[in-house]
C-alpha cells in the first residue's frame, strides 16, 4: 500500500494501539483535532479519549505523567507538537525517564515513546524548525531514532513502542507528504533491527551518512555524483543512539572518505560523534579527515533564509568534492 | 466559562447598554467622547489589519497569519489602559496591540512573512517581539518589574496570554515570582475559549481567574469583549501597580472566532452554535451601538474611520509586498555580541562557498536550492 | 502559616487534649486503643530510625541524612491512612514512611550511605523511591492516578512534597493535569516551614492550601504535628480518591527541628526563639500525653515499643555497616533493558582496563585512585 | 592574596556588584545563607537583598525573570545550586537566553551568567554530580565557560558578567577548595581573553586537552609521565564554546598525539568536537587518531563506585599510552 510518512505514522499509532491494550497516546491536539500534522487523524474516534488523550497545554507535565503511567504498567506514547516546544520537558526527560531504569537497578522500566517532528525546511517560524537530537543523544539512558521513509517509519515506530527503553522518535516533517509502499503486515521478528543503520545506496568512492530528513537529499547528491562519475555510498543512520557503526566502518575502510551531513548545528552535532568514533576505529583506512556537511552555529533563521542554514544538494556535493581532494570546495578549509 | 462564583465584569452589555460596576466605573469616568470613539477606531482598525494580513496568506505573501478577530476588545482596552513607558510582553497575537503601540505594519509583518524572527525594536516600542513558547513571557514580564522595582520606577509590566498558557509551568512560576516581590506586573489572560483544538474546560474545569488569588494575587474576570471594561479592568491592575499595590491577574472572557492561525481547520473541533452565539456579543457591534445611541457616532466620523483603516490597510500590504529578502549571510548576525571564531569561520566559508555559484548558476544570490 | 482565612484542623491540640473537628472526627470514629498505640510507636521508632542515621553520618557511615525529626506526625499519620496498593511518590525525606511500608533498613539507607541510586523495589511496598528533583514526582502520582482510572481500579496514588516544592512548575502542572482528567491523587505538602534555608514565606504569602481550590482541588489545612489529624485528613482525601471524588491537596503544618541535611548548618538562618516554639508543639510528647491521660499508654506499653526501636536502630546500624561496596562493573548494569553495543564495548573496555592492575596494584580491585 | 576557589568567585561577585549598580545575583539560598557552598557568604549582608536575591524554588523562573531583568538594563548572575537542576530551566535558557540577541537583530542583549556549581568527585547523592556542559556547548548563542583554578575563577567571572553576551559559568566544585595565589587587582583589559585557552604545561610528547575539574588531574598525569621520560603538553581549554583552537592546532602539529579528558559521558561529549575539529584542521599531522578519555555513556552511578565512572591519573595515563602506541593500553581500542 501506498502512504505518506504522516500515514505510515498514523497506521503505526493504530496497529500498537490494537495490538496492546497498555498503550496510550498523549499530546496537545491529538484527539479531536487529530494532530496539527494529522498524524493521529481518527485514533480518538476509533480507540476512544481514554486512549488517545488531549493533554492541557504542558509539555513537562505531558512527560512527568507518563513516567506515571510507565510505573503503572502503560506504554505512553507522547507527540511533542514541535521540535521547539520540547525543551520545557526537558528535565522529566533526561533526570526522569532517562535514569529511572538504571536508578532503580531494573525495577522500574521506562517504555516511552516521545514522537517529535523535527527538521526544518517547511517555511516555518521560529521554534518549529529545530533539530534537537543532539541533546538526546548525549542524554545516557535514551534511545534515539529517525527514520527516513514511510516503511521505516512504521516499523520503527512499532519497534519503539514495543521497547522496554525510552524511545526518542524524531520525525522528519519536511519529509512528512513523501510516499511510498509500505508492507503494513510483515512481521516485526523479520523487520531490520531497530537500531540498525542501512546501507541506502552502494558505492566506492566516498561514504556518506545521514539520516531522517537528509537522507533524500543524499540519495539525490549521489545520483547527481553518479552522473560525474562519482560513486557514493549512502547510509542512513535510523538509530541515532545507539548508533550502529559496523556498516559505516566496512564502508569507510573500503573508501577511505567519510561525508557526515544534518541539519543541527555543526558543534556538538551527530557529525562530531561520528567523525570522532570512526576516526578512532578507522584511523589507518581515512584518506582524509572526516568532511561534516551541517547547519552552522546559529539560532535557527527565519524561513526566507532558511536555505542558506540547511545543507542542500549542493553543499553536500561541495563536502563530497572536499573529502575526495577536489579543488573548488569550500565547506570546509584546514586553517 | 463564566462562573456564578466569580463576577464577570461588564460596563456594555452585548446589545450595547451602558450598566453600571461597582468596582469598574471609576475607571472611566474620565473618558471623554473622543476617548471612546477612538477606542472603537481601534477595533475598527485592527479588524482591518486582521482581514488584509489573513488576505495576503491567502495570496501566498505571509507564511501564516494568527487572526486576532474577535479579541479586538480585549486587545485595544488593554494596551489603551498602558502609559508609554510600561513595557508590554506578548504572545504571538497580540498585533492589535502592537498597531497600538504604533509598530509599523512592516514590523508587524516581517515574523510572518517569515523575513524575520521579531520585527520591532522593543525599546521603541516598549514591547518585547512576539513569543511563541507558550507562557515563557509571563516570567520575562514579572522579571522586568522586579527591575522596575529596583530602579524605583513607578511604570510596570504587562504580559499577555491564553487560556491554553495557564497550564505551563512557567505561568506558575512567573505568579510565584511575581507575588513574593511584589512586581508590578499586570497578568493578562485572554481566554478566547480555544488553545488551536482544546477547550478551555481541558485546561481547567474553574475560571482562571481564580487561580491567582491562591498566590496573594487579587484577580477579576472581565468581560473581554467589552472594550470599555477592559480598559477599566487594566487600569485597575495598572494603578495597583504604580501605587505599589504588586502584581494582578485579569481573564478577559473572549473569543477566537477565526481560527487558530490560517494553517488550522476549526471545524474539525468546534460548532457553529457556538460561533453564532458569540457572534452575538461581538465587540464592534455592541460599541458601535453603544456610541450610536449616545450620540457619539454619526455618518461623518464613522467614514473618517474607515478611511483611516483604508490607509492602514494600503500600508500594510504595500509593506508586505515590497518586503526584501534578508541577505545570505544575515544568518550570521547577532548570534553574539562579541567576536566569536568559530561563527566567523563558519561565514567566511559560507562566503567562499557561495562565490563557487557567482554568474555561474541562478543559485548565486539565493544560496543553493 | 496558618491563616485566618483557612482553618487549621486539628484533633489534639499540643497540650495533648482531644478536640472535635467537624471534618475529621468521623475518619478516625473507627480507631481502637490499639491502633492509636501504634502511631505512637511507629512515631517513636521514626524518630528513634532518625537519631540512629544522624549519628551514623557523623560516624562517617553514611554520606548524608535527611533528618525528619519533627515530621514524624504528618509521615505517620499520612502513610497509616494508606492501602498497600495505592502508590505512594515520596521525597528524599520520607524515610519514616518508607518505614511503615515495610522497607528494610539497608534498603531506606543505601541511598544515603552512596551505594545505590534508590533503595526498595517500588513495587514491593508501592512506594518509589526517593525523588532528589524538587516537585518531579507529582507528575509521576498524577500519571500513576490516571493510570488507576484507565485500569478501573479504586486505589489512588500519593505525592508527597515540601512547601518549597509548591513553586516548581512541575507541581503547578500536576495539579492542572490532575484536576482536568480527576485523578485520584492526594497532593500531600509537608509545610515544615523551611526549604534549606528560605522561609516558607518567601515561596507565598498566603497558605499554600489556598492554590489547589484554583484548580478546582479541594485542600485543607491540618496541624502535621497532630498525628491523628493527619491521619484523619488523609482519610478524608484518600476516600475522596477511591469515590471518584479526584484529587485533593493536604497542606500539613509541620517543623523542621532538624539541619536541612547533615551537610546543613541552620544556625546561619534561623533562631533559637521559632525552634522553642515548635518544640512545644512536638508530635511525639503530645499524643504520649493524650494516650496517659487517656489510660491507654502504660509503662509495660511503653518499655515494648522502647524495646522495639532498639531492635529496629540495630538493624539499621547493622545493615550499615555491613553494606558491601557495589562491584565496579555495576555501573555499566540496568542502563538499557536491551542491547546496547556502544555501552557494552565501554564495559569490555572497563574491563579489560581494570585487568591491567590485576595483583600489581590496590586499585586492581576498587578501580584506578 | 591565598584564596580558594569558592573565596575567588565571592571575590569576582563583589568586585562585580561595587563597579557595576546593574548587577544583581538571583538563587535559591545564596542570600541568608550565603550558599550551600558558602560562595556568597556575605553578599547579602553587604549588597542588601535587593541585590543579592533569595528565590523560590523554581529554575526556569531563576532564569527567566533573569531575562526580564536584562530586559531592563540589569545584568543578572543567576546561581544555579547544583548541576542536576539546571534541567528545570534548560528551555529558558535555550530558547530565550540563547536566541533572544539575534531574534531581535541585536535590540535586546542578554548578559547574563549563570554560574553552575557542576561535575563529581565529592561522594554526593544523585543529580549532584553532573557535568551537563555539552548541552550549552550545542547550543548556539551562548557561551561556556569553566575556570580550574582560584585567579582564573575570579578573571573569567568578572569577564563573565562584563560580556553582553550569555555566559554559562561552570565551577568544578570537587576544586572548591583548592587555594592558589589571587590577584584581585589586575585590570581586566590585561587579563588573557576569556575565550582563550592556555597552555599550562608544555611538553613535546602527547598534547593533552582538558579542562574544568580534570585540569588538575591533567597536570599530575604530566608529572607522572615526565617520570618516566614521557613529556606532555596539557592545555585548559578555559573556554567550551567557543573552544579556542589556535594553541591546540599548534601542540598537536608538534606532537601529532591528542588527548581528551572529561567528566561527561563519551558520545558527545566535548571530545567528540574537539576530535573532529582538531582531525579535519591537523589531519596530516596526526600520528593516531586522538584519543577520548572520558566518563562513560551511563547515569551517574552511586558515589561509592564514582571513581569508576571519572577518569582519573591512572586512565588518563592509560590514555596517554594509547597516544603514544604503547602495548598495554585498554582504554580504546581499534575493533
Ligand atoms: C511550549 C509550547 N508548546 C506548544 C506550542 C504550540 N502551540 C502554539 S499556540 C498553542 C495554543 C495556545 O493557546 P492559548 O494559550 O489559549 O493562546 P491562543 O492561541 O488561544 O491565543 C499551542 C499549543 C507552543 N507554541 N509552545
Ligand atoms: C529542581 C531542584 N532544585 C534545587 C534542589 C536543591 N534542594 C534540595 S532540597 C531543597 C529544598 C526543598 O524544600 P522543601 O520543598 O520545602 O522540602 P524540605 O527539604 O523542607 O523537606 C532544595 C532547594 C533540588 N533538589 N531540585
Ligand atoms: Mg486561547
Ligand atoms: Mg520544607
Amino acid at each position: 500500500m501506498k502512504l505518506s510518512l504522516t500515514q505510515a505514522i498514523n497506521a503505526g499509532l493504530r496497529r500498537a494501539l490494537e495490538d496492546d491494550p497498555k498503550v496510550v497516546l498523549l499530546g496537545e491536539d491529538i484527539g479531536t483535532l487529530g494532530g496539527v500534522f494529522r498524524v493521529t487523524d481518527g485514533l480518538m474516534k476509533d480507540f476512544g479519549s481514554h486512549r488517545v488523550i488531549d493533554t492541557p497545554l504542558a509539555e513537562s507535565a505531558i512527560i512527568g505523567t507518563a513516567v506515571g503511567l510507565a510505573y503503572r504498567g502503560f506504554r505512553p506514547v507522547c507527540e511533542i507538537q514541535f521540535d521547539g516546544f520540547i525543551y520545557p520537558g526537558f528535565d522529566q526527560i533526561v533526570s526522569q525517564v532517562a535514569k529511572l531504569h538504571a536508578r532503580t537497578r531494573g525495577a522500574v522500566r521506562m517504555p516511552l515513546t516521545i514522537r517529535v517532528p523535527f527538521g526544518g525546511g517547511i517555511g516555518s517560524p521560529e521554534h518549529h524548525s529545530e533539530s534537537p537530537e543532539a541533546y538526546f543523544v548525549h542524554t545516557s539512558g535514551l534511545r534515539v531514532i529517525s527514520p527516513s521513509n514511510p516503511q521505516d517509519a512504521y516499523t520503527m515506530l512499532r519497534q519503539a513502542i514495543a521497547s522496554d527503553d525510552p524511545v526518542l522518535y524524531f520525525e522528519p516533517k519536511r519529509r512528512y507528504h513523501a510516499k511510498d509502499e509500505v508492507m503494513l503486515d510483515a512481521p516485526l521478528s523479520t523487520a531490520p533491527l531497530m537500531g540498525a543503520a542501512r546501507v541506502v545506496a552502494a558505492g566506492t568512492d566516498v561514504t556518506l551518512v545521514s539520516y531522517g530528513p537528509l537522507v533524500r537529499t543524499a540519495l539525490d547528491a549521489a545520483s547527481a555524483a553518479a552522473a560525474e562519475g562519482i560513486s557514493i555510498e549512502v547510509i542512513d543512520l535510523r538509530s541515532l543512539s545507539p548508533i550502529d557503526y559496523l556498516p559505516v566502518m566496512e564502508s569507510v575502510r573500503r573508501t577511505g572518505r567519510l561525508v557526515i551531513s544534518h541539519e543541527a548545528g555543526q558543534t556538538l552535532g551527530l557529525g562530531a560523534e561520528i567523525a570522532a568514533t570512526i576516526t578512532e576505529r578507522c584511523f589507518n583506512y581515512l584518506e582524509v579527515a572526516p568532511v561534516r556537511v551541517t547547519g552552522f552555529d546559529i539560532p535557527y533563521p527565519p524561513s526566507k533564509v532558511e536555505k542558506h542554514h540547511l545543507p542542500d544538494l549542493d553543499r553536500i556535493l561541495d563536502g563530497v568534492d572536499r573529502a575526495l581532494g577536489r579543488p573548488n570546495s569550500h565547506s570546509g578549509m584546514e586553517d | 466559562m463564566a462562573h456564578s462564583a466569580m463576577p464577570l465584569h461588564q460596563l456594555v452589555t452585548a446589545s450595547g447598554t451602558r450598566v453600571a460596576d461597582e468596582l469598574l466605573d471609576e475607571f472611566v469616568s474620565d473618558l471623554d467622547d473622543q476617548t471612546l470613539r477612538n477606542l472603537y477606531e481601534d477595533m475598527l482598525i485592527v479588524r482591518r489589519i486582521d482581514a488584509e494580513a489573513t488576505a495576503l496568506q491567502r495570496q501566498g505573501q505571509l507564511a501564516l497569519w494568527p487572526p486576532l478577530l474577535g479579541q479586538e476588545a480585549s486587545q485595544i482596552g488593554s494596551v489603551r489602559a498602558l502609559e508609554h513607558d510600561d513595557f508590554i510582553f506578548p504572545t504571538y497575537r497580540e498585533n492589535g496591540v502592537a498597531y497600538c503601540r504604533g509598530a509599523s505594519m512592516g514590523s508587524v509583518l516581517g515574523v510572518w512573512r517569515g523575513v524575520s524572527n521579531s520585527g520591532w525594536d522593543p525599546y521603541e516600542l516598549n514591547m518585547a517581539t512576539p513569543q511563541i513558547i507558550i507562557g515563557s513571557q509571563t516570567l520575562h514580564a514579572t522579571g522586568y518589574a522586579m527591575g522596575l522595582v529596583l530602579d524605583g520606577k513607578e511604570s510596570l509590566s504587562l504580559a499577555y496570554f491564553g487560556d491554553g498558557a495557564t497550564s505551563q509551568g512557567d505561568v506558575h512560576e512567573a505568579m510565584v515570582f511575581a507575588a513574593s516581590f511584589q512586581a508590578p506586573v499586570v497578568f493578562f489572560c485572554q481566554n478566547n475559549h480555544w488553545a488551536i483544538s482544546e477547550p478551555v474546560g481541558l485546561q481547567s474545569h474553574v475560571p482562571l481567574a481564580g487561580r491567582a488569588p491562591g498566590y496573594g494575587i487579587p484577580s477579576l474576570q472581565v468581560d473581554g469583549n467589552d472594550v470599555l471594561a477592559v480598559l477599566a479592568a487594566t487600569r485597575w491592575a495598572a494603578h495597583r501597580a504604580r501605587t505599589g499595590g504588586g502584581p494582578s491577574f485579569i481573564e478577559a472572557v473572549t473569543y477566537r472566532m477565526g481560527a487558530h492561525t490560517t494553517a488550522d481547520d476549526p471545524t474539525r473541533y468546534r460548532g457553529v452554535t457556538e460561533l453564532e452565539e458569540w457572534g452575538a456579543k461581538d465587540p464592534l457591534t455592541r460599541m458601535r451601538t453603544f456610541l450610536t445611541n449616545a450620540g457619539k457616532l454619526d455618518d461623518e466620523a464613522e467614514s473618517a474611520m474607515a478611511a483611516k483603516a483604508d490607509a492602514v490597510a494600503a500600508e500594510l500590504r504595500a509593506a508586505c509586498i515590497n518586503f526584501p529578502d534578508p541577505e545570505p549571510l544575515s544568518v550570521f548576525e547577532h548570534v553574539y555580541v562579541d567576536d566569536h571564531p568559530i561563527l566567523a569561520r563558519q561565514r567566511d566559508h559560507y562566503l567562499a562557498y557561495l562565490s563557487l555559484f557567482e554568474g555561474s548558476s541562478p543559485a548565486a544570490q539565493g544560496g543553493a536550492s
